[in-house]
């Protein structure tokens, strides 16, 4: 049993910190969201010069065929740096053509930078169910027409191309019916609202009007979509429970900073015992989250699919919880500083509180998890 | 024991009630229903209507213009005004200076600043916090220095506050400041009023979490203040302060307005689905939204108790109402973004600025609700943090 | 609006409690736990005579026709004192022949101090359901004959004449069909095992083996039994509430005098804020809670029945909550001294613990409170 | 980074796995899966069993007849052991005095009492903990007075000790008393072995919550300790004892017991109804259970880390095993309470002792669940309280 990084996950860490340190600090990050764009450019240059988009890629794609551990180093680094880029927009896109095993060409782009993508699964009435799909795909001669409306897509609008999952057929909230589809963002029939996220991001809305794709578009059997569905979302929770513990790392190590400075009635706040244990509390939090984010990085490659799902959905409920717990408890003992948009701790806060919202919430996550057989089944 | 309130009462409530339904502007409702942010016109043109009807000051005795009601009718009118959405009266003039003027200030005072206080003639802000001094508030460092001169003595005023909230449309601000330099921190502090359009004062914006301009820096560079404008003695600043810091604690407890989100919440989350039927179904969600209503039940018994044994002034049973009071509004903003779910991200300021009528996204309900918990993180910092009221417990409740 | 005790209230309470510290102090208390009877004749006359058993009786009765008001003092002062002979059993049984106004002359008895009673009402595979009954009543001709087994029953082996909820029709779950009668506790056919509680309680098992009852028996009508079930109950989840309060009190005062006094690293253990917040958030639990206690005491007899269900479910709840943090917290404060039988700490926590796990514990309540049309219709 | 044993560790387990399923008594292994109290004669039964095999020192090294294994297969044995059902290998003589003896103790009492400790032919127990010392374990008040006689020098034990565990069937304490009171009280602490029964010695027990005797108190009057019975040097004791200190919270995180419990939980919960259904169906129910088997997963692969890290004793981590560790089994034992509901009042000390064969109300596996509720709570007061192991995680990793 081994739990050190390798010197390659390591160097790679150091490398992507150095980057935010100079490059991505709190002052350009706040620019960044700022302008009309949204986003950075160069930011994106740099990432892919750092090998943070090949890594995930298979080799045979140009790519490094990194692990769920090694993406899991990396998007640690990127909490900590909160770096809004379309990163994990693209990945998570990508990852769906990766399991899909087809369209090589986009992953190739995708390894060298040149292509950004999004993945717009999400719908209004669906809330965190995956399969509440009512944006539908018929099949015609040309291949198939898409109708519908996908929301809260994020960095859709920045996106070159969408992964889009829609209905072939069955009820909408049946897991059977469900089809996935890569096509151009700039599609004819496709239109996207752009806006931003309180936590600083880009999202969209995105409306598909008969938008019509050729036969190719289809990643999977039509109809059958549901398993790859689930397990690229899967991925997606880890890659965002591993975000997660890098941007805890960050505010407990603000907070803690804060508590040894601060002064009130004469002494460090950090010497009054109510604020040592909260941070004594926070800090355990924070150690029980990071080996569910391990153990969700270890088991994503399970060969046992209700083993990863089982295990994917206890980091997302377990993280939600230290998410929830120690951003709510930084921001507290920062006092009126914390409530300020002014310190990076309060973007930390926001940033954790929606990752807790995003691919299923903490109630969803715990239902999934006992949704499982092998919940009952040990019984 | 009775629980129910006697007949007069509830014809009082009523009252208030009717008329509530008459005079509350329709526009000012819906932005206080639908958690959308309020402007300076908004907050005083509803004070000037209250102030019209002779019920801005429900704490001041008659004598000055107040209402002169028992502490069960303040609360039967601040739960009607919570029921019915309307916006708060601001506590800085009617609530929290005005008291002192009454108890400190002199006839002058009393003469020139009440009347205008109870017609919103003046926006009023607070200057206590300083950068520094946090759950501290004697640790002040903004130096008054008396100085005669030929036009009449005044103060020079020189450092800053903080938190100062809505100081940017303030035209007066009353200030704890340091006259006395050599003596312990609680003395040697002056309570003055402060014209905010003197020379050398400079207000800075500070942007809260959900990006609102709510609260600002306030800095004093050599600003001449009359000494006409010293409440009661130089260096007994902090004597009043403590008199105001009960007062604060009135209605901490926002029981109205949180059975009001309550019924938001429970409707909002009723229109959300989760499993094919309404999220309010759900057993989770439901028995969360269910702790909280009890907590909520057990609060509102608990405020009733603290009002039928006051005396006058709230105790530290205050602290009691305001860690649970804030414990659940926070609650309330949690469930409320929980229900939205991914529809919590999109961040539309037009929308809750009023510029537009719909959001971005197309859910009213939701796109103010991230804001909103957001916002609220600082309820159980401010008016002394949550920490700092267990704190008077343990010391003046427990005897620890 | 007045939340004032009347003189006569605390004149009951005064008398209450200096009887409990003279004649049923700790000690004594230890020695009728340790007594082969586990209850005390004398407590009992002196229940009599202070008049806590005529207060809930009706005057036609011989008794003083107490409000719920007047026996949450009670309960609070036999809570304090963690009385356990079997008025609680007793005064609940008698509920419900006063709401079934039938049987004047055993309330009669009950008011004199003549007749104990017991509720039987409770079985194996209920849990927490009280219209989950499989224990059946079957008419003939000369009354109803009964065949099950009730278990759990709080001082049923002491009592004269038993409540017992028998099914005449309908499923094992269904509402409807349950029927409600008063019996002779040594009645032919009827077997009781009895037992210690771990609180320091007598409870029987009681077993009803073709035990013939005139039809003089039945409270309400055959089979429509339900509405009294639950109303009496409610009632009993009142005073068990009301008795909370009065354990939390006690515990209360007996941690923050510890905590006053016990020194450790030279100081009292009170002088460190984390023991110091922790007893504040006690302090908030316990007011909480005497709010719920006094609605609840206060809805009891509201003539909408929802209303009395809804807040007597929400105080049994909150109650339960605040009853559980109280308990576990004043034993933490005390150390080794409060995991032990030594102080009288270590019994009001056990004590507090049952209560929360009779008549429907914290989740069974909260539960019904959601159920409840208002809970929704709100909405 | 591989969260798997290798090949070899794989087979060790194997091997301690069917080792157990041979060797591990029904009797015994039905009363820890049932709950039920152990006694004496069971403790040393298992002990010697082990004893046989080799297995019973898995901490020391294999000069002293101790196995030798890494801190994998330590911890590879203990969950075999807890899934197997085992009684526990008490900790006084083993894991307790032992290393003590190991590290400080001359030749001779390495000669004399490891092997006996090794054979369970001493019953040895702890008497550190006295009458007023609780977390402050250093305010030792228990005197020890050299003294100089014809048949060998001796100590003089005059005190009192508290908290001793099954002290009442001891054939040795392992105490701290004090040599010196005219130092700080850290020092002037010295490490005696004391036979139990030498005269002056008396055992009161010490009924716990759930009215078993676990612990008890030792009084010392006029006790004649042969000086050979000192370990190391005179007022050097607190050093050992803090070495000791260190070792006492190996597996203290107890994750293969809690494994083994969560299991029966969800058998016990399964057959309890709620709403017609399987009480474990309860979607409420359900939910604690999961938020509870979650912690268990992430408490241990938080083991596994420490462990991997492990470059002999734990350090500080040792604390938040300590907290997460009790926290669980506390939580594992509610909800069993919660689920037996009811049936959880009934008290059958003869079941539990094992003198009838079935609990008086016939539900032999709710018997003991609120005796088991209620003793537990010890365990976050125990060992170093969790108020003590969050001050030691706030100095020593957080440094604050």
């Amino acid at each position: 049993m081994d739990f050190n990084l390798t010197q390659e996950q390591s160097q790679f860490a150091d490398a992507l910190r150095r980057w935010v340190e100079k490059d991505y600090n709190f002052e350009q990050r706040k620019h960044i969201i700022a302008s009309d764009a949204g986003v950075s450019p160069s930011a994106w240059t740099a990432l892919a010069e750092l090998g943070a988009l090949a890594l995930p890629i298979p080799e045979a794609q140009g790519g490094f065929s990194g692990t769920a551990i090694d993406m899991l180093v990396i998007m640690q680094e990127l909490g900590r740096g909160l770096v809004i880029e379309p990163y994990f927009a693209t990945v998570l896109a990508a990852e769906f053509l990766k399991l899909a095993g087809q369209h090589d060409h986009l992953l190739e782009q995708v390894a060298s930078g040149e292509l950004q993508m999004a993945a717009a699964l999400n719908e209004k009435q669906a809330r965190h169910e995956l399969f509440n799909i009512a944006t539908s795909a018929s099949q015609n001669a040309d291949g198939f027409v898409i109708n519908g409306v996908k929301t809260v897509v994020l960095h859709g609008a920045q996106a070159g191309q969408l992964i889009v999952s829609a209905r072939s057929s069955g009820a909408q909230r049946d897991s059977d019916g469900i089809s996935l589809f890569v096509l151009d963002a700039n599609a004819a029939g496709i239109s996207r609202r752009e806006y931003r996220s309180i936590d600083g991001y880009r999202a969209a809305d995105i409306t598909f009007n008969q938008v019509q794709l050729p036969s190719s578009a289809l990643l999977v059997t039509q109809g059958a979509g549901w398993p790859l569905l689930e397990a690229g979302c899967d991925y997606g929770v880890t890659l965002l429970c591993a975000e997660a513990i890098g941007v805890m790392e960050a505010i407990f190590a603000a907070t803690l900073d804060y508590l040894k400075t601060r002064q009130q009635f004469g002494v460090p706040i950090g010497k009054f015992q109510v604020l040592q244990h909260r941070m004594a509390e926070m800090f355990m939090e924070l150690e029980q989250a990071r080996s569910m984010a391990t153990l969700a990085a270890v088991k994503l490659s399970s060969e046992d699919a209700e083993e990863r799902r089982r295990t994917v959905s206890a980091a997302k409920a377990r993280i939600g919880q230290a998410a929830r717990y120690i951003g709510q408890q930084a921001v507290q003992l920062h006092g009126g500083m914390g409530v300020t948009n002014e310190l990076p701790a309060a973007h930390m806060f926001k940033r954790l509180t929606m990752i807790e919202l995003s691919l299923g919430d903490t109630d969803h996550h715990l239902a999934r998890f006992i949704a499982q057989p092998g919940f009952k089944a040990a019984a | 024991m009775d629980l129910n309130y006697n007949t007069e009462d509830l014809s009082f409530r009523d009252q208030v009630r009717s008329y509530l339904e008459t005079n509350l502007p329709a526009d000012l409702k819906h932005k206080v229903l639908q958690h959308k942010r309020l402007h300076k016109e908004d907050y005083v043109r509803w004070h000037k209507i209250l102030a019209k009807q002779g019920w801005v000051a429900t704490g001041w005795p008659t004598e000055f213009g107040g209402t002169g009601w028992s502490a069960t009718r303040r609360h039967i009118f601040e739960e009607e005004c919570a029921r019915a959405g309307t916006p708060p009266i601001l506590p800085f003039g009617v609530a929290m200076v005005a008291p002192v003027i009454m108890a400190f200030g002199n006839q002058a005072q009393k003469d020139y600043f009440l009347p205008r206080i109870l017609n919103c003639d003046d926006w009023w802000c607070q200057g206590y916090s300083e950068p520094g001094s946090g759950s501290d508030l004697a640790s002040i460092k903004t130096r008054a220095e008396r100085v005669n001169s030929l036009e009449g003595d005044h103060y020079v005023v020189n450092g800053q506050k903080t938190w100062t909230t809505l100081a940017q449309h303030a035209d007066m601000i009353f200030c704890l400041v340091r006259t006395d330099t050599g003596v312990r921190k609680q003395e040697g502090i002056s309570f003055l009023l402060i014209d905010m359009k003197t020379p050398g004062i400079t207000v800075r914006p500070i942007i809260m979490l959900d990006e609102d301009h709510e609260v600002n820096e306030v800095f004093f560079d050599n600003v001449k203040v009359p000494v006409q404008n010293l409440i009661g003695d130089e260096n007994k600043g902090w004597t009043y302060a403590k008199y105001l810091l009960g007062h604060e604690r009135t209605n901490i407890a926002a029981v109205g307005r949180a059975k009001r989100e309550l019924q938001f919440l429970k409707r909002y989350a009723s229109e959300q689905q989760k499993n094919a039927a309404s999220l309010l179904s759900d057993p989770i969600y439901a028995s969360k939204v269910a702790v909280l209503e009890i907590e909520l039940m057990a609060l509102e018994i608990t405020v009733l108790r603290v009002i039928s044994q006051d005396s006058g002034r709230p105790g530290p049973e205050a602290s009691l109402l305001k860690i649970k009071g804030t414990e659940i509004q926070q609650r309330l903003t949690e469930l409320m973004m929980e229900a939205a779910g991914p529809y919590s991200l999109p961040f539309d300021a037009a929308f809750l600025d009023g510029e537009s009528e719909h959001s971005i996204v197309g859910d009213d309900d939701a796109a103010p609700l991230a804001s909103y918990y957001f916002n609220y993180r600082k309820t159980s910092i401010y008016g002394g943090s949550n920490e700092i009221q267990k704190n008077i417990i343990t010391q003046m409740i427990l005897g620890l």
